[in-house]
């Protein structure tokens, strides 16, 4: 027999009085598990354990379930509760919050997960229920070590940084800063603005995208409230929720903002012409020293280093001559600024996928192949061709034009997941070749998404207008010609799956509306908040249906593309949200955090600092008077690697201690070994 | 253990001959995740002179028209060359499965015309009586059986080809046959037969 | 001296002469050593794996578990012909995959007193080798006839791009690999557009019509784009392009005369072997225009040329629109 | 060797942190992945926190063996505790050997709150490969858990 921590004392009742609840969660997890049996062998099975109450119901997260626990625990005097349900990352609080009803002190109760990780994950009846068993007893025979906890209680600090300058961004930041509190906009690039300022018209409605865009921007740039980082990255966070400490770099701009006017002359005199692959999405140019557009904001140019005639041979200097107010400053430096927030937003935005990628596509080998983002610059007034629609050339207007769509997404051999905003996206360049160029337009579709509000009467109104739909994902853009007609275009190469038939379609133009990625660098800029991402490579959610905007780590937020291909109205209320749960922490001022700490008995310590070096939270100090070690609980995350190296035993979690991992340890074994110890053939 | 265990869902019959294309085939032939794109209809060379584009096939394959499937002239058109395999979205291996029809439609004898599955009949009993291919008695077999009238016009290349001895007369024999017979027999005995 | 296992395949001896003499000819002045695997028997083609799976597999797997036993032999087993490199991969894949095929395959083999542990050898094609392994700067070095001038369209064919199983190439679609092998040897490469389309395969003996088609489009974009020549890595695909192009153009009514020559055939005319040291006059559409143009001063361009170059080429004026570059190395799409 | 261990039901306790390897096991739940059931999983905070004592205790108590889960290098949720787990895996896996178990029935996986398909995965494989090493030897030993008690708390001290 195990050495069960909350044997029957002389008296021949156990120390505590526990009460096991089993769910049925309707048949997710009766379907699998026996539950019946579960709390039929709870109640008789491990009585001596202190089990005095077990019960099964349908729903035990229901007002109902929660009730049947509060009754027993002020009718029965229970002083532990266990209910084996679902994961506790689901409903932990749920039952710690009725427990605390009854007064029983919430770190008292425990869940043991039988559905994510027994019923959902197993298919014979017989294991299902054996194992619960299993589960349920290790929960048991923790709780029993369980200690009276009191939360954490941190202050919050009002301001928020928000990470990302795009549409997301700077609604959250606006939200916030007008809500009156102070934030900090860190843009990447020398202006905010992101992605919806490259593009022309934003479909359904077919608004002109920098006519909503730039009063945001403009709001932005001026609010009291606001300070903008543009050109900048944040190089690292330290602290936690309500307590942030994060360094920024601004990266040197060689211009002196406290001078600039932004008149724009410094980029007149440049004589350096870069092609510009980011605004411009590589399809227009702009000066080594520039404003990505007009509308910027803020208004300072930056010089490209890099690109810098002056700092790669030396001389130049063409814009110091010119610039009316001495604003270049060639000697400018990168200056690091250290900022304390008590929340993060970060709207960190997609990369457009490398179409070249799809070398069957032959993007970047077959001049009139364009991207979707090259596309929307070209239908851009103010982009490099006015507005107009022209081949490579610059100046042939197509008479004809292919658009596919899912490059690069719902493809194993990039992306698995669907874009879902190119339907609309091509559908939108559709009508616009229609409108502006007069030319055929076929759509290459595999299954039409339009599925937002006024999305299907759009996808009616192009068919309307006389697009040519071809069910089929292509399979090759190619220059060689096989049959008469073919020369001197592109053809386009799909099964018309609807008619059956392989088709060639010559046209001048094809237009590939490539897939939504995570940032290049999500990952790095993942670790550097501490948050993690998913398969695809985007910020994963704390819960995707349910907290689409938290993430795992208190006091991170997320919101637009940064978490998966959203389209604008999506973005906007994502920025919106992640600054509305925000907004909660600050108004309510503080935090209550999980008490799962490490603390240290001093008598104990032998003054060995084997602990010493292994906390990186610097929560762990020796006293040398004393020779012995202090952990400081403000500092300490509760990751309790410092407990398991204690050889003397002197640190212990709360939460987890040694004691309640090793009775869980013993009580998930329990049934085995009686197995073991039983006759054969039983 | 007496709880009974729930039967695993009936598969309509209709239905398992998805099953068994996807079973036979070397590997996971993954047939079940085709989402009709017509990538594979798009890509193919040949595609002009098959019965059904590849993904027809498929949508035929998974409505369990096993006799049409199995009669399609798709699969012995197939000339091996992998486009659609590299540009399936869903990772189906395309050409595995046109290797499994081809040796189902031997086995059910369903497939009408015989110049291709003679073709590969001839090809594999060279192999298996000399260990080697020999091409021009492969061609003038095969040819005189299914296109005696494009004989005379393969004549000139036949001739050019034999002066510039680039066809041998005779067949090259492998040292060790016993040994290969061995080992394909066994590897026939192995073989799950379908059909 | 590098060492190589060699597994020729049957057209080497045969129909693909030329393609045998070359690598012969070439082999020594780029450090190759080639060791024909012992008594190999033929990779059974696309024929052998549509009848039955597992004796396909077998009879493959003969080839590599012979070659995995060469006592100290060198563990890179070369294969010159497109099918066979493939066959030979897909076993050695196929076996690593799919445990019950491995087992099939090595209890057949058993009756032979065979084994092959998959993985035991590194299956690549000549191609692969020449440009990743020796790689290109040692095959310049040894050029002594730059083939300037000649205008040549690279053929890959099907089978040596496709399907990858390791990702030995820099693109599945516009691989690079003998385009830029060619340029080593001074030759101008077209950006071939078909360069990994079908040849047609077996379908010239089982259906003509198909075929001929097939044919028909690669002569079509290789006169399209003006080459001299179409350069292949694949006795299949030289056969049936060579062999059946008057049977093409009878079939269409076409007039296409260019010479379909193996990649090591230019390598050794480059390498400065005489032409009858490497097989040249087995093709049935004569090389010898071809041939004229290397070792002698490429004629002044003809207006028609000039006005055809221009019109490719288009002078950048500055209304164009930049172009997104390509990256010429494999692998890598940088900016 | 295998039919010697026919209808043997290896039993595994797997350790998860509270960042990646438990939330991969409740992906695996949500998306309905099956695996073995013959795997009892313990939420820790993270794998810093395993103690090898816990491992050993798992082992003498009736676990055929004992799976270590945690968030993969790089992407600890406490910054670099992971490694600690990995050193520490390292010196259990030798105190194992010394008292003659065989060291593969311990496993360290690194999951990500994203791979609950890899996590399911390495847990079948390891029930597999446990089943083939057969029932652990010392639960025949009787004295139920007592018996390794003294070895347990010697390779505590090495734990850090």
């Amino acid at each position: 027999m195990i050495d069960h921590a909350n044997a029957p004392g002389p008296d021949g009742a156990a120390k505590e009085r526990i009460g096991v609840y089993v769910c049925h969660c309707g048949s997710n997890i009766a379907g699998t598990v026996d539950v019946a049996e579960v709390r039929e062998w709870a109640e008789q099975r491990l009585a001596p354990d202190g089990v005095v109450v077990a019960r099964d119901y349908k729903f035990m997260c229901s007002s109902l379930g929660q009730e049947l626990i509060e009754k027993d625990i002020k009718e029965q005097g229970l002083t532990r509760v266990v209910v084996a349900a679902c994961s506790p990352h689901l409903h932990e609080q749920t039952f710690r919050t009725a427990c605390q009803r009854a007064n029983l002190n919430p770190y008292l109760c425990e869940l043991a997960s039988i559905r994510e990780q027994v019923s959902w994950v197993h298919s014979d009846k017989d294991a299902a229920t054996a194992k619960s068993k299993a589960v349920l007893c290790g929960a048991v025979q923790r709780v029993a070590h369980n200690e009276p906890l009191e939360p954490l209680r941190v202050p919050i600090h009002p301001a928020t940084l928000v990470v990302g300058g795009g549409i997301a961004g700077i609604q959250a930041a606006l939200e916030l800063a007008d809500a009156g509190h102070p934030v900090y906009l860190v843009e990447r690039q020398p202006s905010i603005g992101g992605h919806m300022a490259q593009f022309d018209k934003t479909f359904p409605t077919l608004d002109c995208s920098a006519c909503i865009l730039t009063p945001r921007m403009v709001s932005v740039g001026t609010h009291p409230h606001i300070t903008l980082l543009t050109w900048s990255e944040v190089e690292k966070v330290d602290g936690y929720v309500g307590n942030f400490t994060a360094t920024i770099r601004k990266k040197a701009r060689f211009i002196n903002t406290d001078l600039c006017t932004g008149c724009g002359i410094c980029q007149e005199k440049c004589p350096k012409r870069v092609i510009d692959k980011e605004y411009e999405a590589g399809l227009g140019y702009r000066k080594a020293v520039y404003t990505p557009f007009p509308q910027a904001v803020p208004k300072y140019p930056v010089i490209d280093e890099p690109n810098c005639t002056y700092f790669i041979k030396g001389k130049c200097k063409a814009c110091e001559k010119f610039c009316p107010t001495d604003a270049i400053d060639f000697n400018q430096e990168d200056e690091l600024v250290t900022i304390e927030v008590g929340n993060i937003v970060l709207a960190t935005g997609y990369d457009l996928f490398d179409a070249r990628r799809v070398s069957q596509y032959g993007h970047g080998r077959l001049a009139n192949v364009f991207t979707s983002l090259e596309f929307e610059r070209m239908t851009n007034a103010s982009g490099p061709t006015n507005g107009k629609i022209v081949l490579r050339d610059g100046r042939t207007t197509p008479t004809s034009v292919g658009i596919i769509h899912c490059v690069g997404s719902r493809d194993r051999n990039y992306n698995n997941y669907c874009s879902s905003i190119c339907c609309m996206q091509s559908l939108k360049f559709a009508h616009l070749v229609k409108e502006r160029a007069g030319a055929t337009v076929y759509n290459f579709y595999i299954d039409m998404r339009t599925t937002q509000k006024d999305y299907d009467e759009f996808y009616q109104k192009v068919l309307e207008e006389g697009t040519l739909f071809i069910r089929g994902k292509v399979a090759e853009v190619t220059d060689a010609a096989r049959q008469p007609g073919e020369e001197g275009k592109l053809i386009i190469q799909a099964e018309d799956t609807l008619a059956g038939k392989q088709r060639r379609i010559p046209v001048d133009m094809v237009i590939l509306s490539a897939a939504l990625e995570p940032r290049h660098d999500a990952k790095a800029v993942g670790k550097t908040f501490g948050i993690s991402c998913s398969v695809n490579g985007f910020f994963i959610e704390k819960h995707p249906k349910l907290d689409p905007v938290a993430t795992m780590t208190e006091g991170v937020f997320i919101a637009g593309c940064a978490s998966g291909p959203k389209d604008i109205p999506a973005t906007v209320s994502q920025g919106a949200a992640a600054a509305a749960r925000v907004l909660g922490r600050i108004s309510q001022g503080e935090i209550e955090l999980e008490p799962v700490r490490a603390t240290i008995e001093e008598a104990k310590c032998s003054g060995c600092r084997i602990c010493n070096d292994l906390c990186p939270f610097n929560a762990i100090t020796f006293i040398e008077e004393r020779m012995v070690t202090e952990i400081n609980p403000a500092l300490c995350q509760g990751c309790g690697t410092c407990v398991a190296a204690c050889p003397a035993g002197a640190i212990s979690g709360s939460g987890f201690s040694n004691e309640q991992i090793l009775s869980q340890i013993d009580g998930l074994l329990m049934l085995n070994v009686e197995h073991a110890a039983a006759p054969a053939g039983v | 253990m007496t709880t009974a265990t729930t039967a695993p869902p009936a598969v309509p019959p209709h239905l398992r001959f998805l099953e068994e294309v996807s079973d036979a085939t070397a590997g996971e032939s993954r047939l079940e995740m085709c989402i009709q794109c017509g990538s594979c209809g798009g890509s193919c060379p040949p595609a002009a002179d098959m019965d059904h584009s590849p993904r027809h096939l498929f949508a035929m394959i998974r409505a369990g028209m096993r006799d049409e499937a199995l009669r399609s002239n798709t699969p012995w058109i197939c000339v091996s060359c992998y486009h659609c395999v590299t540009r399936c979205p869903q990772e189906v291996r395309i050409t595995d499965v046109m290797y499994t029809l081809k040796s189902m439609a031997i086995h059910a004898k369903l497939y009408e015309d015989s110049t291709a599955p003679d073709f590969s009949g001839t090809f594999v009993d060279m192999v298996e009586k000399y260990g080697r291919s020999f091409e021009f008695g492969l061609a003038t077999r095969h040819y005189l059986k299914h296109f005696p009238l494009h004989l005379p016009s393969m004549a000139s290349m036949g001739l050019g080809m034999l002066t510039k001895k680039r066809i041998k007369m005779k067949p090259k024999k492998i040292r060790q046959m016993k040994q290969l017979r061995a080992i394909l027999d066994r590897a026939k005995g192995l073989e799950d037969h379908h059909g | 001296m590098a060492e190589y296992l060699l597994y020729p395949g049957c057209s080497m001896d045969s129909s693909a002469r030329a393609y045998q003499q070359s690598l012969e000819a070439i082999a020594g002045p780029l450090g190759m050593t080639l060791t024909e695997v012992d008594d190999w028997n033929c990779c059974g083609a696309t024929e052998y794996l549509g009848i039955s799976t597992t004796p396909a597999y077998a009879l493959i797997a003969r080839n590599l578990a012979i070659a995995a036993a060469h006592a100290n032999g060198p563990r890179t087993l070369l294969a010159p012909c497109s099918a066979c490199y493939l066959n030979l991969a897909k076993a050695d894949h196929g076996m690593a995959e799919e445990p019950r095929l491995n087992a099939n395959v090595n209890e057949a083999l058993a009756a032979g007193n065979l084994h092959y542990e998959p993985g035991s050898v590194d299956i690549r094609h000549l191609l692969d080798v020449m440009v990743h392994e020796i790689g290109l700067d040692d095959v310049k070095a040894k050029v002594t006839r730059p083939l300037t001038g000649l205008r040549v369209a690279p053929y890959l064919g099907c089978m040596v791009p496709r399907p990858d199983y390791h990702k030995r190439w820099s693109d599945p679609e516009h691989p690079t690999e003998l385009d830029r092998l060619l340029k080593a040897l001074g030759a101008e490469v077209i950006d071939f557009p078909l360069k990994t389309h079908c040849c047609g395969g077996h379908m010239t003996q089982i259906g003509p019509d198909t075929a001929y088609e097939l044919i028909r489009r690669l002569l079509q974009a290789a006169d399209q784009f003006k080459a001299d020549v179409i350069a292949t890595l694949c006795p299949m695909c030289q056969l049936n392009l060579d062999a059946y192009q008057g049977a093409t153009n009878k079939h269409f009514g076409a007039d296409f005369e260019i010479p379909i020559l193996f990649f090591t055939q230019l390598v050794g005319l480059a390498f400065g072997f005489e032409a009858k040291e490497l097989g040249f006059g087995s093709e049935m559409v004569k090389a010898n225009h071809a041939l004229k143009r290397i070792g002698v001063e490429p004629p002044p361009p003809t207006e028609e040329e000039e006005r055809t170059k221009r019109r490719r080429r288009p002078r950048k004026d500055s209304k164009s629109l930049p172009m997104p570059r390509l990256s010429g190395e494999r692998g890598a799409i940088d900016d | 060797m295998t039919d010697q261990h026919e209808g043997f039901d290896p039993v595994i306790i797997g350790f998860t942190c509270n960042w990646c390897s438990y939330r991969a096991a409740d992906l695996a739940g949500m998306a309905r992945i099956k695996y073995p059931p013959n795997v009892r999983l313990i939420r820790l905070m993270c794998s810093g926190r395993l103690d090898p004592t816990f491992a050993l205790q798992a082992l003498a108590g009736g676990a055929d063996g004992v799976l270590i889960t945690g968030c993969h290098p790089g992407e600890c949720h406490y910054l670099e505790q992971n490694y600690k787990a990995m050193r520490r895996f390292q010196l259990l896996r030798r105190t194992l050997q010394q008292m003659g178990v065989e060291p593969e029935r311990v496993r360290l996986v690194w999951a990500s709150a994203a791979e609950g398909q890899q996590l399911a995965d390495a847990i079948a494989e390891m029930v597999e490969e446990v089943r083939v090493l057969g029932p652990l030897s010392w639960r025949g030993q009787g004295n139920g858990g007592k018996l390794l008690r003294p070895e347990a708390e010697e390779a505590a001290e090495v734990g850090a």
